[in-house]
């Protein structure tokens, strides 16, 4: 097909994305930026990994922050137990990865046997149980509380990198080449990697036929695809990846809990990502994560001023209090499902065809 | 095999399973008065669970809409009731009939305050989204999220305390036996609301021509019927069940927060999900079910009280793949 | 005019029904500076700024806050936040920055306990204090016997091991500890495992109910006529807006943090008028934390030598301050504020829209045996 | 007068301009054929008619009267029924409830049903069954009966022979020329032998246009001007 | 004879109490064309749908060259070489006429597990695709998406993907059923090549009689599910058993 004006835009938009998030740490230098850029990195990673499930094979799922949790918990866990190191980094990753996989191939090969919205409650089902063991587990995982560990040493924001005459920490362009740094970079490098590895999978001949499943599945197995391995087999690959982000995360956060990484909240987030960027569409992804992480970080402080200077007309300070924000996400949300059921990418690279 | 089956079938086959339950349980438990409270506390369970999930179920299986709001019109059923006793406790203290009188209002008003947002609700949020579940899905979620925060906003995010006639406090104690007396009207609600659901949908014109409205709307426009308001009123319907379950679940916790809705809806879904998505008679089946299990299970080993739902369903679906009496589609 | 100094206010104003818990406690708080500055709002001549952040309920953004808050804020000190899961994020970001953060009202042991760091500090009562003056209040002797319900999570047990552990050596006994789910409505079973457990006892008969969620246990258990076994129901106090619900159990005792009739001091007198002059109403538990918090912060910046944090550290351990509730003092080893805790009787007036828990007596900070969370002189 | 008539009938589907100048008259009585290639906008036109699509400018006239702002639901009720061409019958309802819905009153008139039953034996057999499990052709059997169960002054068929067996082809042919008798009928056809032993009047679409209108027997007997605008022959 | 690459032995399906198929055994040889006909509900499609596996047998066996396939699964049957269009049209609708192709060639080429080559690099599986894409005459439609598409065009697209799998077995299920008289002759040109082809097995359910005397080499009759008659086109249709149950007393002029 040939490229839209609207897959132009969009590309553009990628590209702007992408460096910004690069030079994130010297263009932004606050605190904030920073962790908001860090999780922007694995949202949109998260949110992808979703994507491949909802918008490409037409699974619903509600159980995808559980494999990030998986994530997150085995390598939280892991640094706690055996202390900061790459091993335990490692070890934890992996460890999550593999429960991931196998919790998934079990769960897939349930929805052998129901239908797409028992497949749902089934995943929902399966989440709040490891939700409640996480809780249970207060011994290992520190409960509702969580659990605070320390991350390896080159993240540790007193690491120099690199160090001038004084043996002060260099310093290129006002930023400090420290720990922190390192640990953006990390969380960004991986997030990129990951995030290209689903995009090639989108587009090679297995995109295509998690799309035929999407549309039609019975015709896909008749046509001679094993509809069930397929689903299984994608179903194992976003787990695999969501818990990778969220070991990253884990690392990066230096804190892991239900509501980091377990909470149904989560999932909502996803959702309200993976829809506002545009379903079906890896770009989505990204423009989803961008603009929720940012909502969720400025979206307060701009109705804080808002309230302010509306305060004279009745009632639209109050519902432009900071307080009601979530109350401005979900009319968004709603009209965003109605006009745009195909998101802003969705949407964006429909317009302006070329003959 | 064949031959037991169908002389299972022939006695009420799934319909069996809550006495089976109820035997087996008898055994266990051993102490015969424990053994009733229980039972009584598991049917009124499993009846107020039913008041709210069977507008869920009956959207479901007439509309085929999934709504993931539908635990907001919980909630309001909940504030909405409160806030008429509230308003109403003089008469709550004014011997019975003044009580029931409040009551009565209170009920009403939630029942009205469903029918209306029924109304809003189909026409504004479900009506562009029939026949496709995953923006139904995604829609009523993003409704959700905008009925929590409108209760919040409205209600605040303290508990509110629910008043309730006096007549219905306190339990009927017969031997060591204890019946709460919500329980019981909660248990006698249930099942007029179940008749009444019951010929309103095989007595009538009205079942049919929503089922085949959700099939092809087009067609049945064609055949010469006003589709639109036939849905609008069994969303309405539905809406109004959910918040009269709501209203009947804050007089039984007497303590109510925002957070109630989304509280109750797992056990919701799992009810309709056991019970065969879209059918009344599973869902009551499947909310007896769960109510009993629940407090067999707490009784007899706590520790899996919490599972217990979660490993009724699974056993359930892969026993039965589309749950006990699912709808016939 | 010299530079302002900052504090900030870091809680939950939005994605939970705790908020209300935040907005009570954040407007203790500035209660609390207007009464400690004598409305000047001035300390040492340097006005106090305060930062308002709002954690959403979700421990990374308030990690992300409080990081901003300490780094690019520059504030002095933190004061936060409502949950304890969400605060247990934000202990490691202090030590990050090496500025202090002042626990207010979230509540778990854990929060002072070895993932904790020095530059921690809680001034809102922990669940230890909670339990052991509700052990108190029972006053436990051979004749007691006691049956638990909690809820089944790290909250729920270590409650009742505090509470255990408070009757130890009193010879009361604990004849069953029942767990539900978090979220459980429905009490029936467990209460049946408990009547069970009790009924044939002799002696004083009580169901300790211990449960912070919802779900109105007491309720459903009451409903379940325990009277008729002569078994008696106790539990920890509440927040106003429940306390309608004590109107079923009139003559309850158990304890409570605060009631604003319970103190009898100047500093309480100055909130109760105050607040009811501008909320039209009394002050409730977070409202009486925050502003604890608040008189802690300008004790210390009055006191201490510098605004330098270790210096401010210096001042805090050790200190004692006079609160709505009586002087607490912030032990030196875990920086948690020891406190008094009210013991009360439910009373019944139909003129009163809640059930008023009137005092019976002060339960002294040093009647409780709190176990400390860690040391930082190690 | 004619029953209906549309006059510079134009039908956009989203940007799609689909019917450009749709202009013919049905006379009262008897069978009008409507011929086009696929694409041709026959469906669409009966659509149209049926308010199912918003016919934009023009006019749908019938029995005298303005009916192209009426409600779907309110159209059907002048007296027209619409057979669509995927059968548009109920998967989920039992033979017996879809035709039910199609009765007035919730009633059989046992006369009519009588008559269905002779001409469709396959509907008596499987009476209580669902109808997604019918065959093709008897699901199209299904939608014809439930056009024909209540007394209708038009009768919209878009395409009803499609997949009909040959002898079930001819005993519909049979039922129409009945029905026809006191009933008008507007009949999609691209059976054009089927069409053509029916038809009395007719008209062919192309590309949106109304491209020919006449008398059967005169377009029956032009084999050039079938084959120019039909594709017949060659 | 050559030996068949696909027969039925005694295939029977039962829903509730009704026969849809009833113990029908039937051979079919390479390079054979058959036309089975019947009338409505016969059990046509649901003889098709038990060869091809959408539905399970409830007794009897399929065997294809030889080999036992009745319990295997749609696309273990597809991955044996029977291929099958649907009555009713079964596309994936949002993707473009080209993808719908693609995925059928792919099928064939095993190449769906392969993730990490971008589809539009694979030559090979394009270059075939849009073979097939020209040869059902829909080349300048390839980027629409299948639901886009006029009816007609839409049968065309069904048959495409069918000669794309490029199976042994051929089945086409009424492929010109509402086909204006202009598009038919494109369709049954698609399938006079594939019967060109000797090693190539056919099976056409057909109701238009015109299209039946074309194509067949051979009719079998299904009625009430049980196999009524079976030889050479002629014979069958002069049989007065097929006049009865099947043509009635139309002419063939009227079908
Ligand atoms: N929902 C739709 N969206 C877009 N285009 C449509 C839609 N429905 C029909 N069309 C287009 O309108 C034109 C006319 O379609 P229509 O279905 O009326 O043709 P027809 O004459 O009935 O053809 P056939 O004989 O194949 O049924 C076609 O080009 C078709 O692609
Ligand atoms: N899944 C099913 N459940 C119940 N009955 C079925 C099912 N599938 C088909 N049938 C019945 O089996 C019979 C044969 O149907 P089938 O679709 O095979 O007919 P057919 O010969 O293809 O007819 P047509 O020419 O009309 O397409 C029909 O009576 C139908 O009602
Ligand atoms: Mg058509
Ligand atoms: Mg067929």
């Amino acid at each position: 097909m040939k490229p839209t004006y609207g897959t132009i835009t969009v590309k553009t938009a990628m590209l702007v994305i992408a460096a910004l998030l690069l030079f994130a740490p010297f263009l932004f230098q606050d605190i904030r930026a920073l962790e908001v850029a860090a999780r922007i990195c694995i949202f949109i990673v998260l949110v992808a990994s979703y994507d491949l499930l909802i918008g490409y094979t037409g699974i619903v799922s509600f159980a995808h922050t559980m494999f990030f949790g998986f994530g997150a918990y085995g390598s939280a866990i892991a640094l706690k137990q055996m202390g900061p190191g790459w091993d335990a980094v490692a070890l934890g990753t992996l460890v999550g990865v593999a429960l991931s996989l196998v919790v998934a191939t079990a769960i897939g090969l349930i929805s052998l046997r129901v239908k797409a919205i028992f497949f749902a409650m089934i995943t929902l089902a399966a989440a709040s149980v490891v939700l409640v063991l996480a809780s249970q587990l207060s011994q290992i995982t520190g409960g509702e509380d969580g659990i605070t560990y320390r991350a390896p040493d080159l993240f540790k924001p007193a690491t120099k990198l690199a160090v001038d005459e004084d043996g002060k920490v260099l310093r290129w362009f006002g930023v400090a080449l420290n720990g922190k740094l390192a640990a953006y970079y990390f969380v960004f490098a991986t997030s990129l990697v990951m995030f290209l590895v689903m995009l090639r999978i989108t587009v090679s001949p297995l995109g295509t036929v998690l799309k035929a499943i999407r549309e039609n599945e019975a015709r896909a197995e008749a046509i001679g695809y094993r509809v069930v391995a397929y689903r299984t087999f994608v179903f194992c690959l976003s787990a695999a990846i969501a818990s990778l982000a969220g070991s990253v995360y884990a690392v990066w956060l230096k804190y892991t809990g239900p509501d980091t990484a377990l909470s149904f909240a989560i999932m909502i987030d996803i959702l309200l990502m993976v829809v506002i960027g545009g379903m079906g569409t890896m770009w989505g992804a990204v423009i989803g994560a961008v603009l929720m992480v940012m909502a969720q970080y400025y979206l307060r402080d701009l109705m804080g001023a808002a309230s302010e200077a509306t305060a004279a007309i009745p009632l639209l300070p109050e519902l432009l209090a900071p307080d009601r924000w979530l109350f401005w996400l979900g009319i968004i949300f709603i009209l965003l499902v109605y006009f745009f059921p195909k998101g802003i990418a969705g949407t964006l690279m429909a317009r302006g065809r070329r003959a | 095999m064949t031959n037991l089956s169908e002389t299972l079938g022939r006695w009420g086959g799934v319909n069996l399973l809550p006495l089976a339950l109820a035997a087996v349980a008898f055994v266990l438990i051993g102490a015969p008065s424990s053994w009733v409270t229980l039972t009584v506390a598991g049917l009124s369970m499993g009846m107020m669970v039913f008041l709210m999930a069977s507008g869920l179920s009956l959207v479901f299986g007439l509309m085929d809409v999934l709504n993931f709001g539908h635990s907001a019109f919980i909630s309001f059923g909940a504030f909405v009731a409160a806030t008429v006793l509230a308003a109403l406790s003089t008469w709550l203290d004014g011997g019975w009939m003044l009580a029931s009188a409040a009551l009565a209002l209170a009920l009403l008003a939630a029942i009205a305050f469903g029918l209306a947002a029924g109304l809003f609700f189909e026409t504004v949020i479900i009506r562009p989204v029939y026949r496709d579940h995953l923006r139904q899905i995604l829609i009523t979620m993003g409704a959700l999220i905008v009925s929590e925060q409108i209760i919040l906003a409205v209600w605040g995010g303290t508990p509110v305390s629910v008043p309730r006639p006096a007549f219905l406090e306190g339990a009927w104690i017969v031997g060591d036996v204890s019946m709460e007396i919500y329980r019981l009207f909660a248990v006698a609600l249930g099942l007029a609301v179940f008749a009444g659901l019951m010929v309103l949908l095989n007595r009538t014109r009205i079942g049919l021509l929503i089922r085949a409205g959700v099939e092809n709307r087009e067609m049945v426009e064609a055949l010469g019927f006003k589709i639109n308001r036939l849905f609008i009123g069994v969303f309405m319907l539905g809406s109004a069940l959910a918040a009269l379950g709501g209203a009947m679940w804050a007089g039984y916790e007497t303590l109510i927060t925002p957070a109630l809705g989304g509280e109750m809806m797992i056990v919701v879904f799992i009810v309709v999900i056991i019970g065969g998505l879209g059918s009344i008679d599973g869902t009551l089946l499947g909310a007896i079910i769960v109510g009993l299990t629940a407090n067999y299970i707490g009784y007899l080993a706590p520790k899996l009280a919490l599972a217990s739902n979660m490993i009724l369903m699974m056993a359930i679906l892969m026993w039965r793949p589309s749950g006990l009496r699912p709808a016939v589609k | 005019q010299e530079d302002p100094i900052k504090i900030a206010l870091i809680h939950g104003l939005s994605g939970s029904s705790f908020e209300a818990f935040s907005k009570q406690a954040q407007t203790g708080f500035e209660l609390g500076l207007e009464y400690a500055t004598d409305g000047t709002n001035e300390v040492n001549g340097r006005p106090i700024e305060v930062i308002i952040k709002d954690t959403q309920f979700k421990p990374d953004v308030a990690r992300a806050v409080l990081a901003e808050a300490y780094g690019d804020d520059e504030v002095l000190l933190a004061v936060g936040a409502t949950s304890s899961g969400v605060t247990q994020a934000m202990l490691p970001i202090a030590e990050e920055y090496e500025k202090i953060l002042i626990v207010e009202p979230a509540v778990a042991d854990s929060l002072t306990g070895p993932d904790s760091n020095r530059y921690v500090f809680k001034t809102s009562r922990n669940s230890s204090m909670d339990m052991q003056a509700q052990a108190l209040a029972l006053q436990p002797d051979e004749n007691l016997y006691v049956a638990t319900l909690a809820e089944d999570y790290a909250f729920g047990r270590d409650g009742i091991t505090a509470f255990k552990a408070a009757l130890d050596g009193s010879g009361a006994t604990v004849v069953t500890e029942e767990y539900v789910p978090q979220g459980t409505a429905d009490f029936t079973a467990a209460t049946e495992r408990m009547f069970n457990a009790l009924k044939d006892k002799e002696g004083r008969k009580v169901i300790l109910v211990y449960i912070a969620g919802g779900g109105d246990a007491p309720g459903k258990i009451k409903a379940l006529d325990p009277d008729r076994y002569g078994i008696e129901i106790s539990m920890g106090g509440h927040i106003l807006p429940v306390l309608p619900t004590y109107k079923r159990f009139p003559g309850l005792e158990g304890a409570v943090y605060y009631y604003y009739e319970a103190y009898q001091n100047d500093i309480n007198k100055w909130l109760v008028d105050t607040h009811q002059e501008r909320f039209d109403g009394p002050p409730d538990f977070f409202t009486a934390g925050g502003m604890s918090a608040a008189l802690a912060v300008v004790k210390a910046l009055q006191t201490a030598d510098s605004y330098e944090t270790e210096d401010l550290i210096a001042a805090m351990e050790g200190m004692s301050w006079d609160t709505p509730k009586g002087e607490m003092t912030f032990r030196p080893e875990d920086h948690q504020a020891l406190q008094s805790m009210v013991h009360f009787k439910i009373r019944v007036d139909d003129d009163v829209e809640w059930a008023i828990p009137d005092l019976v007596r002060i339960i002294e900070p040093d009647e409780m045996n709190i176990p400390i969370g860690r040391d930082n002189s190690q | 007068m004619s029953l209906l008539s549309l006059k510079n009938m134009k039908t956009q589907i989203g940007q799609y301009h689909v019917l450009h100048d749709i202009t013919f008259d049905v006379p009262e009585g008897g069978v009008f054929v409507l011929l086009g290639r696929n694409g041709a906008g026959k469906t669409t036109t009966l659509r149209s008619i049926m308010g199912l699509w918003q016919p934009q400018p023009g006019s749908v006239v019938f029995k005298g009267r303005d009916i192209s702002r009426l409600a779907t639901a309110d159209i059907a009720r002048l007296g027209i029924a619409y057979v669509p061409e995927n059968m548009g019958t109920f998967g989920g309802l039992t033979v017996q409830e879809n035709l039910v819905l199609a009765t007035a009153g919730g009633r059989f008139d046992q006369t009519r049903l009588q008559r269905i039953y002779t001409l469709f034996p396959a509907l008596e057999q499987f009476w209580t069954k669902q109808a997604w499990s019918l065959s093709g052709g008897q699901k199209q059997m299904l939608a014809v009966a439930r056009a024909i169960i209540e007394p209708r002054d038009l009768i919209l068929i878009d395409e009803p022979t499609k997949g009909l067996a040959p002898a079930i082809v001819a005993a519909m042919g049979e039922a129409f020329r009945e029905i026809a008798q006191d009933t008008t009928i507007l009949l999609v056809e691209q059976n054009f032998n089927f069409a053509r032993s029916l038809g009395r009047d007719m008209a062919v679409i192309d590309d949106g246009r109304v491209v020919h209108r006449g008398s059967m027997a005169d377009f029956a007997a032009d084999t050039d001007l079938q084959g120019q605008l039909l594709g017949l022959s060659a | 004879m050559p030996s068949p690459s696909l027969s039925t032995r005694d295939l029977t399906i039962r829903f509730g109490g009704h026969v849809a198929v009833n113990s029908v055994t039937c051979d079919f040889h390479p390079g054979e064309t058959t036309v089975i006909v019947g009338p409505n509900g016969a059990g046509k499609t649901t003889y098709f749908n038990l060869i091809s596996g959408q539905l399970p047998a409830s007794a009897g066996r399929v065997e294809k060259s030889g080999e036992d396939i009745t319990r295997l699964s749609p696309s273990a049957r597809a991955g044996r070489g029977i291929g099958r269009a649907f009555q009713l049209t079964n596309l994936f609708p949002q993707l473009s006429v080209i993808e719908n192709i693609r995925l059928a060639v792919q099928a064939r080429e095993g190449a769906g597990w392969s993730l990490f080559r971008p589809a539009a690099s694979r030559r090979d599986l394009i270059r075939s695709a849009e073979h097939y894409l020209d040869a059902a005459r829909l080349t300048d439609r390839a980027d629409m998406p299948a639901a886009s598409l006029p009816h007609g065009d839409q049968r065309k697209l069904e048959v495409a993907l069918l000669m794309a799998m490029e199976p042994d077995i051929y089945m086409f299920d009424e492929p010109t059923a509402g086909m204006s008289l202009d598009q038919a002759p494109a369709v049954l040109d698609l399938i006079g090549k594939i019967k060109a082809d000797t090693t190539k097995t056919v099976l056409l359910v057909e109701h238009k009689m015109d299209v039946v005397r074309a194509l067949a080499d051979r009719i079998i009759v299904l009625h009430n599910g049980e196999l009524l008659a079976d030889g050479p086109p002629a014979e069958v249709m002069g049989s007065k058993i097929v006049r009865d149950v099947y043509l009635g007393t139309a002419t063939e002029e009227t079908a």
